[in-house]
C-alpha cells in the first residue's frame, strides 16, 4: 500500500474513533451530579435561557437524540460556551492549543533526542556500565512525578540561579523572538519531557537490544561489519519504526504531563486553561480542552503511524 | 504576539470551522513562532493580581480584580479620588458630571454632565449615553438589557424610581427614599459597576460579545485580553482630565493565583507589582529587594451559615461554632499580625464600626456544651465551600483548614470543597448547597452596599447573596433605614441594630479583617494604596 | 476394501485460508488452498502416514479430521457417522474417541499445571472423580514409561522426549480408539526420536489403534505406517503401502520428492534431483488449471498445463493423480 | 527393552515445585536491587499500616507557633509545614492514602480487564468490538482522561478510584488481550480443545494462569505512574480533598511556600519518587522473573547462543 | 584424500563456557581439530552438545559476557584469533572466515535489500572498491549461487523470498569476499529436503571446485554423508570421535557414534527393530563427573563414571574420547 493510501486508510479508520470520543465526552456529562443544562449555562444562567438551552438539547428527549444534536452542533465547531467566560470554547480554546503545542513540540524534541542517544549509548553496551547508568537514570526519570519535578526545577533553575524565565511563554513587556520563546519554554519543556524520556528510553532500548540479538546482527558481524556500522545502520534502522512509534505514543503522555507543567510555569496552554476549567466547574471548556486534546492525539499517532508504516520494507 | 491575536480573530467568528482553526493553528505554531512583538513596550508595567478577571461589562462583572480594571476603562458620574494613600478617607469628586444637585427630600439628583467628553469609540458622552446605560442596567425590556445586572446591582438601584433627560447634557434620577450613600455608591464596583458604556459599541457588538470589546471613557483603554493569560489597557490620549492622563503606556494585567508564582514572577522581574504576596514572604521578599506596601482595607472574612442545614438550624449551634474559632491565633500566626480579629457584620473602613464590639468569646468548652445542649454532645459532619480567592485573598485553603481544626476540636467534623472564585460567586447566587453547612468569603467594603447584597430577603437565592437563606424581613426594613438616615450617626445606629439582630441570630460571623499588601519592584513609583478594594492606577508610573 | 472395517472417511474436504487486511473494509488480501478436495480413508487399526514438505496441507487435513479446524466443504465420517453434521454437544462426546499429539511437545502442555494436572484434564472433562482421574494419571504414566512419583512436576522439568511421553499419556487418557500424531519426533532429537516412535508403535499394538501420522521425512514414513499418502500444495498425489510408495514412487512428485532424501549410506543420488530441486516456497503455479507439479516436473506435457489430473486407481490399492496415469497404460 | 517396561524419572530432580510464587522469589531475592526496593516497599505498607502508633503526631495537629519551620525543629525531624502540622507524621499517615490510591485502581482495574481481555481474545468477533471500544479510550491520554472524570463526577478520594479504574482498563485490557492472543496460538490450547474441554474452562482455567502473568507485570510497572497519576490529581485538587494527609496534596499545599520553605513541597515528592522507584524497580524485576522468556535464566542454565 | 600442507584452521584445546547464576557452564570443552584445504568438516551433535557454541567461538562471536573464551587456540592461517581484539577480527570475519546460519531469512536486515546488504558488504571489506565494481561482483556472486534473474533479487527485501533463497543469497555475500574458510550453522535446518539438497550440493561444489575448506554443523546423518569429508561428534560439550566421513560411519569406535548411527530410521528395517539410545542428554550445569555419555552407554564400566577419558588418537585421522575404544569393547 502506497504512503497515501495508508494514510488515507488510517484517517477513514480515525473517523469512528474520533466519534468514540465524542460519544464518551458526551457521555461523561452524564457523570455530573445535577441538572445539565444548569451545569452547561452555569450558575448565574436566567430561566429563559435555562428553558431554551433543554429545549435545544431535548433533555427530555432520549439520550441519542440529544448526542446527535451535540455532535450536530460539535460538527459545526461549536463546543459550546464556557461558562465562567460567557465566550465560545472554540475561541478560547485556539489560542492555547496553539501554545501547548509548542510546548509539546519543544518537549517531544527533548523526548525523541534523548530517547534516541540514551538508547545508542546504552543498548549496544547491554548489561555495562554505561548500559546501568542510562537504565538508571530512565528509571530515575520515570519516577519522578511531573508536578515536583517542574516545582524543584523552577526553584533551582529559576530563582536559585536565576537561568531561565519562570514563568509564561513570553516576556510580558516586551514579547516576541524566537528566542525568547525558546528561553521560557526549556524548564517546563524538559519537565514534561521527563518521564517520556524514560518511556522512550527504556522501549527503544529493550527493542534494540532486541534487535540486537537477532541473527541478522550475529550475520553481518560474521561478515565483518564494523560494531558502528552494524549499531548505526541496521540496529538503528530497524529500531525506528518502534522508536517512531512509541515516540508518537508520547504525545499523549505529553498532553499528560503538560497539564502540570503548564500550571507550575504559568505556561499558557491547555493544560492552564484546563486547570482553570477544572477549578471554575466549567464543564464545556474541560469538555472542549479533553476533545481537542484527543483529536490531536489521534492525529499525533495516526502521523506515527504513517511514520512507521513508511518505515517497514514489507509494505512496500 | 502576532499569532495569538490572529488566532483569536480567526476564530471569533461565530462557529468558525474549528477543523480550519486547528489547521491554522498548528501552521502557525510551526511557522509563526518568530513574528515580532505586536505592541511597543515603553513605559509598560505589568501587573499580577490574584485571580483572573471575569466579564469587562461593567453591568455583568464581577470581582475586585476586575473592577479594579474597568473602573479605569469605565466612569461614573462621580468618582472617589483615591490618590491621596490609604490613611485618607476617599473625597468624592465629579467625574462624568462636572457638578450636580440633590433635591431637598433627597431624592432626586441631577447630573450636569461635562462636555466634550468622548468614548474611546468615539461616541459623545451625554444624557441620552446616560440613559442608555441606565436602560441597560435597569429596564427590564430594553432591547440591550444586560440581564445579569439587576441580580448584580440590586444594592445599588434598589431605591431607583426614575431618571430623565432633562436636556442634552443634564440627567435626573429620582429614588424612592433617601439614600445617604448614594453617590459614594456610584463610585463602587465589584459586583456590577454602575458606570458608562458606549452605547454604539453595545449597538455594534451586541450584549454577549460587548465584553471582548469594552468600550468607556476612563483613562485606560481596553487594548487586548487573552483569557487566562493577560489583559492590557493603554493609556487614552485623549482623556478629559489632563491631570489623570495615566503616566505609562499599558498595563499588562495578568491573573495569576498561585501566589508562589506571583512572588517568583516580581522576584524574576517578570512582573513589576503583585497583589497580596503571602505574608510568610515578605521577609524573603524585602530580602530581595522589593518594596512591601500595605494599608487599611475594607477587608475582612465573614462566614455564611446555611439556616436550611439541619445542624444549623439551632441558634446555639451557630453561637458554639462562632465560640470555637480562635481569632487571635489565626491573626497572629496564619496572618503573621497582617490582619486583626473580626467579630459581627460591621468591617473596618465602613460604616458603624466599632473596634471593640465582640459577638462571641473564644471558648471551645463553652461551644462544646452549647452543642450538646442543641443535641450533638459527639459533633457532627458537614461541609465547607470555600473559594481559591479573589482580590487580595491569600491562602484562603490554609484558613479553611485552619477553621477546619478548630471546629474539630468541638466536634464539628468539616470537609472543605474549594472553588474558583467566579464559580464560588455563581454558586453563592443560587444558595448554599444542601449538605454544606458553612461558607466564607472575603467582603466589606466602603459603603454597606455590600449588606444591603448579603443580609435581606431580596437577596434571598437566587439572587445573590444571602445565600445562608436568612430570612430575616426586619432586617430589610433596618436597611433602609439606614441608607435613608439622615446623618452619620443615625445610620450608624441602624447598622449597630442590623448588626446586633444579626449576632442574635448569629447567621453570620467574621473573623479577622486583613490589611491589603502589595509588593513592588523598586523601579516602580506612584504607586498609591487606597483604604478601599481597588485603587487608581493613573499614577503609578516605571523609571 | 471392505468399507465397514473404515474407521475414518474423508471425502472431498477442501480449506481455503484467507488472510484479511482491513479493519472495517474487510477484504481478502490472499487466500491460499491449504487442503483441495482430498478424500481418503483410514482402516481401524492401520497407520496411515502422511507425507509432504511444509504448505502441503497435511497438517490441515490431519486438524480437519479432528475438527479443530472446520472444513469449507466436504464430509468427515467417523466410525460412519459424519462429524460436521454433529452439535457440540455431540462432538464433544466424540472427542473422547479422537486425540492428537502435537509436535512442539512443550508447547502442546499448558505450562502452569503439573503434569498429573495436564493428564487429568481429558478425564475431569468428562467428569471423572479427581481421585480415579488420579490413579488414571499414574496408570498412564507408567504407560508411556514414566515415573508416576514425579507427576506433580510441571512440563518444563521434563526432556522434550519426555514431554512428548506426557502428550502421549494424555492423548490416551480418554481411551480414543484413533490418534492424530503431527510430526510427533520432528522436534526431538535423532536419540529420542526412535525412543518416541518405539513407543507409539508399541501402543497402537497394545491398545488396538488407529494413527494418521503427518511427517515431513519420508524414511519415517515408510518405517512406521502401513500406507502412505503424498501431498503437495493440498492436493493428495499418490497412495499406496509405504513400500509401494517408497520403492516404486509413481508420480512424478513423489519421485523427486524421494530423490532429495539423504542417506547414511552412501548414496548420490540426490545430487541429481538437488539439481532440478524446486525451491518450493517460491515456485509459482504454471496456471490455475492445470497440474498442481506441472511448474517443475520434468515428465510433464500438454495436458499437464491444461486440466487437473484426478486421482486414479492404479494396481489394486494405488491411486495416482498424475496425467501420465489417468489413460489406460499402453 | 522397551520404553514400556521401563520408567524414567525426570531429568534431573527438583527440589522445588515452580509456581510463579517460586520465580518471583528467586527473581527478587536474587536482585539486589529488586531486594531494595521490595523492602522499601515493605517497609512502606508496614508504616501505613501502623502510622497511629509510629507517627510522633496525629496528622492534623497543628502547632501555629512553629509553622513553616524547617527540618531539625526540635521534635519535628521533618520540619512543619505551613499549618505548623509535623511533617513527618503526615508522610507516616500519608503514606495510607498514597499507597491505596496507587494499588487499589490498579488491582480493581485488572479485575475487570483480564475476563475481558480473555473472553475477547476467544471470540473474535466480540474482541473486535471491546478492542474498538478500547482503542477509542485510547484516544485519550491517560491522565487526561482520569482528570476529565474526575473533574465531572466531582473532586474526592471515591471519584479519583472509579476515574483511576477507567482510565487503567484499556491498558491492561490490551495487555491480556494480546497475551491472550498469543497464548491461544500455543499447541496447548489447540490440545485443550482437542480434549473437548469447554470454551470457558478453557479460558478461565487452562489460559488464565499464563494470561494472569503478563497483566501482574504490567500492573506492577503500572503502579508506579498510578501512583504519580493519583498524587497529580490531588494534587489538581481532584483527589484527597485537605486536610487528610497525602503525598500529592501536600506537595501541592508545599508548592505555595517554595520560596520560604521548600522543604514543604520537597520532602512529600521525594517520598512520592522514592515509592514510585521502588515499584518501578520491582515491577521490571517482576517481569524479568514472570516473563517465560527470560525467568529461567534466574534458577537454570540457559544454554548458549543457538542452543547447540 | 591429501591434507598436505599447513592446515588453513588449527583449533586447540578450546574452551568456552557462560556465566549463569548457578555457575559457569563450560558448553565447549578442550575441542581440538584441523581444517585443511579441501577438507569438508561436518560437527554432528544432539542439541545442547556444543557444536553451534563451537561454531561461533570459531569465528569469536560468542557475546561476552555472559559467555568467555576459557583457554585454548584458535589459529587461522598461524594466526591466534583469540588474541586478537574485536577491531582486528573485524577484518577477519567476514574477509578470512565466512559463516551462513540456520535461519536464512533472519540472517538477512528486513530493512534493506538484497543488494545494498551485498554491496554493503564489498565495500567495507574493500573500500576502494566503487559502487559499479561492486555491483558488478555482486552479480556474479548471486549468479553463482543459481539466480539467473539477479535484477529482481537484487532489488528484493528479504521478506519477499524465500527461506531457500535466502540461504543462497547468504552464500553469496559470504563467497563474495572469497573467505579463507567457510563455517555453514546448520544451514538447510530450517528448508525443505529439496531446498536443502540445493544448497548442500552448491556448497559441495564450491570446495570441489576451488578447494574452500568447509565446517557444516548439523544434526543430521544424512547431511553429513552428503557432503562431508571429515566428521567430528560432539556431545555433552565434549569432542567424543573423529574421522574420516566413510571410516567413522561405517565403524564408529564411539559407543555414543554407534548408537547414534543406529537410531537413524532406517527404511529398510521394521519398526521394531529401531533401536534407541535410553535416557535423556546431560545438563551441562551439572555434567556427568566422567565420560558424558557414561549414564545412557550400555557399556559403560566404573571408570567411565569416574574419570573424562582423553582424546587420542587410535590410527591414521582417527581421534576418539573413550576409555573402551582400544580394548574392543566398544564394538
Amino acid at each position: 500500500m502506497s504512503i497515501l493510501s495508508f494514510a488515507g486508510t488510517r484517517l477513514l479508520y480515525a473517523i469512528p474513533v474520533l466519534l468514540g470520543v465524542t460519544v464518551i465526552v458526551f457521555m461523561a456529562l452524564q457523570l455530573v451530579p445535577g441538572d445539565i443544562a444548569l451545569t452547561l449555562l452555569g450558575r448565574m444562567a436566567t430561566q429563559e435561557q435555562l428553558v431554551a438551552l433543554r429545549q435545544e438539547l431535548g433533555l427530555d428527549r432520549s439520550l441519542v437524540v440529544q448526542y446527535l444534536g451535540w455532535l450536530a452542533s460539535l460538527l459545526q465547531g461549536d463546543i459550546g460556551h464556557s461558562i465562567s467566560q460567557q465566550l465560545p470554547v472554540t475561541q478560547i480554546l485556539m489560542p492555547k492549543i496553539g501554545n501547548s503545542l509548542i510546548l509539546m513540540a519543544g518537549s517531544l524534541f527533548f523526548v525523541l533526542t534523548f530517547g534516541f542517544i540514551l538508547s545508542v549509548l546504552s543498548a549496544p553496551r547491554f548489561r555495562q556500565l554505561t548500559d546501568k547508568l542510562v537504565v538508571g537514570l530512565t528509571l530515575v526519570l520515570a519516577s519522578l512525578p511531573v508536578f515536583w519535578l517542574g516545582i524543584v526545577l523552577l526553584y533551582f533553575f529559576g530563582f536559585k540561579w536565576k537561568l531561565f524565565p519562570i514563568s509564561g511563554m513570553y516576556n510580558m513587556v516586551n514579547p516576541g523572538g524566537f528566542g525568547q520563546l525558546l528561553h521560557h519554554m526549556i524548564l517546563p519543556a524538559i519537565a514534561t519531557a521527563s518521564s517520556s524520556i524514560a518511556v522512550v528510553t527504556r522501549v527503544t532500548r529493550s527493542r534494540m537490544i532486541d534487535v540486537l540479538g537477532q541473527p541478522y546482527i550475529l550475520a553481518a558481524r560474521a561478515r565483518g561489519l564494523s560494531r558502528h556500522k552494524i549499531v548505526l545502520r541496521h540496529a538503528v534502522r530497524n529500531t525506528l519504526p518502534t522508536f517512531a512509534n512509541i515516540g508518537g505514543l508520547q504525545i499523549g503522555y505529553l498532553f499528560g504531563s503538560v497539564i502540570f507543567t503548564e500550571i507550575i510555569f504559568n505556561w499558557p496552554g491547555v493544560g492552564l486553561l484546563l486547570f482553570d476549567a477544572i477549578l471554575q466547574r466549567d464543564v464545556p471548556v474541560i469538555q472542549g480542552c479533553v476533545l481537542i486534546v484527543a483529536l490531536v492525539f489521534v492525529l499525533g499517532n495516526l502521523m506515527s503511524d504513517v511514520i512507521v508504516h513508511a518505515l517497514d520494507p514489507k509494505q512496500r | 504576539m502576532e499569532m495569538r491575536l490572529l488566532a483569536y480573530r480567526m476564530t471569533s467568528r461565530k462557529r468558525a470551522g474549528f477543523g480550519t482553526a486547528a489547521a491554522t493553528a498548528l501552521a502557525l505554531v510551526l511557522g509563526g513562532v518568530a513574528t515580532a512583538p505586536a505592541f511597543a513596550a515603553e513605559n509598560t508595567i505589568v501587573f499580577a493580581v490574584e485571580s483572573d478577571f471575569s466579564r469587562l461589562d461593567p453591568h455583568a462583572s464581577r470581582t475586585w480584580n476586575t473592577f479594579k480594571v474597568l473602573r479605569h476603562i469605565f466612569e461614573s458620574f462621580v468618582e472617589e479620588d483615591l490618590t491621596k494613600g490609604p490613611d485618607v478617607a476617599p473625597e468624592i469628586v465629579p467625574a462624568l458630571a462636572e457638578k450636580w444637585d440633590v433635591s431637598q427630600d433627597g431624592k432626586s439628583y441631577t447630573f450636569h454632565l461635562r462636555k466634550d467628553v468622548k468614548f474611546h469609540d468615539g461616541t459623545p458622552w451625554n444624557a441620552e449615553a446616560a440613559k442608555f446605560n441606565l436602560d441597560r442596567m435597569t429596564k427590564k425590556d430594553f432591547e440591550f438589557h444586560q440581564k445579569l445586572s439587576p441580580g448584580l446591582m440590586g444594592w445599588m438601584w434598589q431605591d431607583l424610581d426614575n431618571y430623565e433627560v432633562v436636556d442634552e447634557y443634564t440627567f435626573k434620577i429620582n429614588l424612592k427614599q433617601p439614600n445617604s450613600e448614594f453617590l459614594r455608591r456610584l463610585t463602587s464596583g465589584g459586583s456590577g459597576a454602575p458606570r458608562m458604556i458606549s452605547p454604539t459599541a453595545v449597538k455594534t457588538f451586541g450584549n454577549d460579545a460587548i465584553e471582548q470589546h469594552p468600550v468607556g471613557t476612563g483613562p485606560f483603554k481596553f487594548a487586548e485580553r487573552v483569557v487566562g493569560e493577560k489583559l492590557v489597557i493603554a493609556r487614552n490620549d485623549d482623556y478629559w482630565d489632563p491631570a489623570r492622563k495615566p503616566k505609562v503606556d499599558q498595563i499588562v494585567l495578568r491573573g495569576i493565583p498561585e501566589v508562589a508564582t506571583r512572588e517568583l514572577a516580581l522576584v524574576s522581574g517578570e512582573v513589576d507589582v503583585i497583589g497580596t504576596p503571602s505574608p510568610d514572604s515578605l521577609e524573603f521578599l524585602k530580602a530581595q529587594g522589593v518594596e512591601i506596601l500595605s494599608g487599611k482595607s475594607p477587608m475582612f472574612y465573614l462566614m455564611w451559615i446555611n439556616m436550611k442545614d439541619p445542624h444549623f438550624k439551632d441558634v446555639r449551634v451557630r453561637k458554639a461554632m462562632c465560640m470555637a474559632i480562635n481569632r487571635d491565633d489565626m491573626a497572629k500566626y496564619q496572618r503573621k499580625g497582617l490582619a486583626t480579629p473580626a467579630y459581627g457584620v460591621l468591617n473596618p473602613e465602613g460604616p458603624g464600626y466599632d473596634p471593640a464590639y465582640k459577638d462571641c468569646e473564644y471558648d471551645p468548652e463553652g461551644a462544646k456544651k452549647l452543642l450538646a445542649e442543641a443535641g450533638y454532645p459527639d459533633g457532627f459532619e458537614t461541609r465547607m465551600d470555600w473559594t481559591f480567592g479573589a482580590g487580595a485573598d491569600v491562602n484562603t485553603k490554609g484558613d479553611a483548614e485552619w477553621l477546619q481544626r478548630d471546629f474539630e476540636k468541638v466536634g464539628i467534623k468539616a470537609s472543605i470543597e474549594m472553588f474558583d472564585n467566579n464559580t464560588f460567586w455563581d454558586m453563592m447566587s443560587n444558595g448554599m448547597r444542601e449538605g454544606t453547612g458553612l461558607t466564607s468569603a472575603s467582603w466589606g467594603d466602603s459603603t454597606f452596599a455590600w449588606l444591603d447584597q448579603v443580609v435581606p430577603t431580596t437577596a434571598l437565592p437566587p439572587n445573590c447573596c444571602n445565600s445562608g437563606y436568612y430570612d430575616n424581613a426586619k432586617l430589610d426594613q433596618l436597611l433602609a433605614e439606614a441608607r435613608g438616615a439622615a446623618s452619620k450617626e443615625g445610620m450608624d445606629a441602624k447598622l449597630h441594630e442590623v448588626r446586633d439582630v444579626i449576632a442574635g441570630d448569629m447567621a453570620f460571623t467574621s473573623y479577622y479583617t486583613a490589611s491589603s499588601v502589595y509588593a513592588v519592584r523598586p523601579d516602580v513609583k506612584g504607586f498609591v494604596l487606597s483604604p478601599r478594594h481597588w485603587f487608581d492606577l493613573t499614577t503609578i508610573s516605571k523609571q | 476394501m471392505n468399507a465397514q472395517k473404515n474407521l475414518i472417511d474423508v471425502r472431498g474436504v477442501s480449506k481455503t485460508f484467507t488472510v484479511k487486511s482491513g479493519t472495517f473494509f474487510r477484504k481478502a488480501a490472499a487466500s491460499t488452498k491449504a487442503v483441495n478436495n482430498v478424500s481418503l480413508t483410514i482402516r481401524k487399526g492401520e497407520i496411515l502416514g502422511c507425507v509432504g514438505g511444509s504448505g502441503s496441507g497435511k497438517s490441515t487435513l490431519g486438524r480437519m479430521i479432528m475438527r479443530l479446524i472446520e472444513p469449507d466443504d466436504g464430509a468427515i465420517l467417523f466410525d460412519g457417522t459424519d462429524l460436521r453434521t454433529l452439535s457440540p454437544e455431540a462432538m464433544r462426546q466424540y472427542r473422547k474417541r479422537l486425540q492428537i499429539v502435537f509436535q512442539d511437545p512443550l508447547q502442546s502442555l499448558n505450562p502452569r499445571r503439573t503434569v498429573a494436572e495436564n493428564i487429568a484434564r481429558p478425564l475431569m472433562n468428562f467428569g471423572t472423580s479427581p481421585a480415579v482421574a488420579n490413579r488414571r494419571v499414574d496408570e498412564l504414566l507408567e504407560l508411556v514409561g514414566l515415573d508416576p512419583r514425579q507427576s506433580y512436576r510441571y512440563p518444563h522439568e521434563y526432556s522434550g522426549g519426555q514431554c512428548q511421553r506426557i502428550a502421549i499419556a494424555r492423548a490416551l487418557a480418554l481411551e480414543p480408539e484413533f490418534l492424530f500424531l503431527d510430526e510427533p519426533v520432528s522436534a526431538l532429537d535423532v536419540s529420542i526420536q526412535a525412543q518416541i516412535l518405539n513407543l507409539l508403535s508399541e501402543l497402537q499394538k497394545k491398545l488396538d489403534l488407529t494413527f494418521l501420522f503427518v511427517s515431513h521425512d519420508l524414511k519415517i514414513v515408510k518405517q512406521f505406517c502401513d500406507r502412505t499418502v503424498v501431498m503437495y500444495r493440498g492436493c493428495m498425489l499418490e497412495t499406496g503401502t509405504s513400500e509401494e510408495v517408497y520403492r516404486d514412487p509413481k508420480h512424478p512428485f513423489t519421485r523427486d520428492f524421494l530423490g532429495t532424501v539423504l542417506h547414511v549410506r552412501k548414496d548420490s543420488r540426490w545430487e541429481q534431483a538437488a539439481e532440478r530441486a524446486e525451491d518450493l516456497e517460491s515456485a509459482t503455479r504454471q496456471s490455475e488449471a492445470g497440474c498442481i507439479y506441472a511448474g517443475t516436473c520434468a515428465d510433464r506435457f500438454q495436458r499437464c498445463r491444461e486440466a487437473a489430473p484426478a486421482l486414479t486407481e492404479i494396481e489394486g490399492a494405488r491411486h495416482v493423480a498424475c496425467h501420465l496415469y489417468s489413460q489406460p497404460k499402453q | 527393552m522397551t520404553a514400556v517396561s521401563e520408567t524414567i524419572a525426570p531429568a534431573k530432580p527438583m527440589p522445588q515445585r515452580r509456581t510463579n510464587l517460586y520465580f518471583v522469589w528467586c527473581g527478587v531475592l536474587g536482585d539486589p536491587v529488586a531486594r531494595v526496593a521490595a523492602a522499601i516497599i515493605i517497609l512502606l505498607v508496614l508504616m501505613a499500616i501502623f502510622a497511629p502508633w509510629i507517627a510522633p503526631f496525629p496528622p492534623n495537629e497543628a502547632n501555629p507557633a512553629l509553622r513553616l519551620m524547617p527540618p531539625g525543629t526540635e521534635g519535628h525531624l521533618l520540619g512543619l509545614d505551613n499549618q505548623g502540622r509535623d511533617i513527618l507524621s503526615r508522610i507516616i499517615h500519608g503514606s495510607q492514602l498514597t499507597l491505596i490510591s496507587g494499588i487499589l485502581p490498579v488491582i480493581l482495574g485488572a479485575a475487570i480487564s483480564i475476563p475481558l481481555g480473555l473472553i475477547g481474545a476467544w471470540y473474535p468477533r466480540l474482541g473486535e468490538v471491546i478492542m474498538r471500544v478500547m482503542d477509542v479510550l485510547f484516544a485519550f491520554p491517560m491522565a487526561l482522561l482520569a482528570i476529565m472524570l474526575a473533574a465531572l463526577m466531582g473532586p474526592g478520594l471515591v471519584n479519583m478510584m472509579i476515574a483511576l479504574v477507567i482510565t487503567l482498563v484499556p491498558y491492561n485490557t490490551r495487555v491480556v488481550y494480546a497475551a491472550a492472543r498469543q497464548e491461544r496460538e500455543l499447541a496447548y490450547v489447540e490440545a485443550s480443545r482437542a480434549m473437548a474441554t469447554p470454551d470457558l474452562k478453557i479460558l478461565f482455567v487452562e489460559m488464565l494462569p499464563n494470561v494472569v502473568a503478563a497483566s501482574i507485570v504490567y500492573s506492577c510497572t503500572i503502579v508506579g505512574a498510578v501512583v504519580i497519576t493519583a498524587a497529580g490529581l490531588s494534587f489538581l485538587g481532584l483527589g484527597v480533598q485537605p486536610p487528610i494527609a497525602e503525598w500529592g496534596i501536600m506537595t501541592s499545599e508545599g508548592r505555595s511556600f517554595v520560596f520560604v520553605a521548600p522543604h514543604i513541597a520537597a520532602i512529600p515528592g521525594l517520598a512520592i519518587t522514592l515509592l514510585v522507584m521502588a515499584f518501578n524497580l520491582l515491577g521490571d524485576s517482576l517481569r524479568d522473573s514472570l516473563d517465560p522468556k527470560t525467568r529461567l535464566t534466574l534458577v537454570k542454565h540457559r544454554p548458549g547462543p543457538g542452543g547447540g | 584424500m591429501e591434507n598436505a600442507g599447513q592446515p588453513v584452521l588449527k583449533v586447540r584445546n578450546l574452551r568456552t563456557g557462560f556465566a549463569t547464576p548457578a555457575g559457569t557452564v563450560v558448553a565447549v570443552d578442550n575441542v581440538s581439530f584441523d581444517l585443511h584445504r579441501n577438507d569438508v568438516l561436518a560437527i554432528i551433535g544432539e542439541s545442547g552438545s556444543g557444536k553451534t557454541v563451537t561454531a561461533l567461538s570459531l569465528i569469536k562471536l560468542i557475546s561476552t559476557p555472559p559467555g568467555r573464551y576459557l583457554g585454548g587456540s584458535i589459529e587461522v592461517e598461524g594466526t591466534d584469533i583469540l588474541q586478537l581484539d574485536e577491531a582486528a577480527m573485524e577484518s577477519v570475519r567476514g574477509r578470512q572466515i565466512g559463516m551462513i546460519f540456520q535461519n536464512p531469512r533472519a540472517s538477512l536486515d528486513p530493512s534493506f535489500t538484497i543488494e545494498f546488504q551485498l554491496i554493503e558488504t564489498l565495500m567495507h571489506h574493500d573500500p576502494s572498491l566503487t559502487r559499479a565494481a561492486a555491483l558488478d561482483v555482486a552479480t556474479r556472486s548471486l549468479q553463482e549461487v543459481g539466480f539467473p534473474d539477479t535484477a529482481r533479487v537484487l532489488a528484493s527485501y528479504p521478506h519477499q523470498l524465500s527461506g531457500g533463497m535466502c540461504q543462497r543469497i547468504g552464500l553469496a555475500m559470504v563467497l563474495a569476499c572469497d573467505p579463507k574458510l567457510l563455517i555453514a550453522d546448520e544451514p538447510t535446518t530450517a528448508l525443505d529436503v529439496g531446498v536443502q539438497a540445493k544448497i548442500l550440493l552448491l556448497l559441495k561444489k564450491r570446495s570441489r571446485e576451488t578447494g574452500l575448506p568447509i565446517i557444516i554443523i548439523t544434526h543430521d546423518m544424512g547431511v553429513v554423508r552428503a557432503i562431508a569429508t571429515r566428521v567430528l561428534v560432539m556431545y555433552g560439550g565434549h569432542v567424543q570421535e573423529e574421522g574420516e566421513v566413510d571410516d567413522v560411519l561405517s565403524s564408529p569406535r564411539h559407543p555414543y557414534t554407534q548408537a547414534l548411527i543406529r537410531s537413524i530410521p532406517d527404511p529398510d528395517q521394521a519398526i521394531e527393530e529401531i533401536s534407541f539410545i535410553k535416557g535423556e542428554p546431560p545438563n551441562l550445569l551439572s555434567p556427568p563427573k566422567g565420560c558424558r555419555f557414561a549414564p545412557r552407554c550400555d557399556r559403560a564400566v566404573a571408570l567411565c563414571h569416574a574419570t573424562v577419558p582423553e582424546w587420542r588418537g587410535i590410527g591414521e585421522g582417527r581421534m576418539v574420547r573413550c576409555h573402551l575404544a582400544e580394548t574392543g569393547a566398544a564394538q
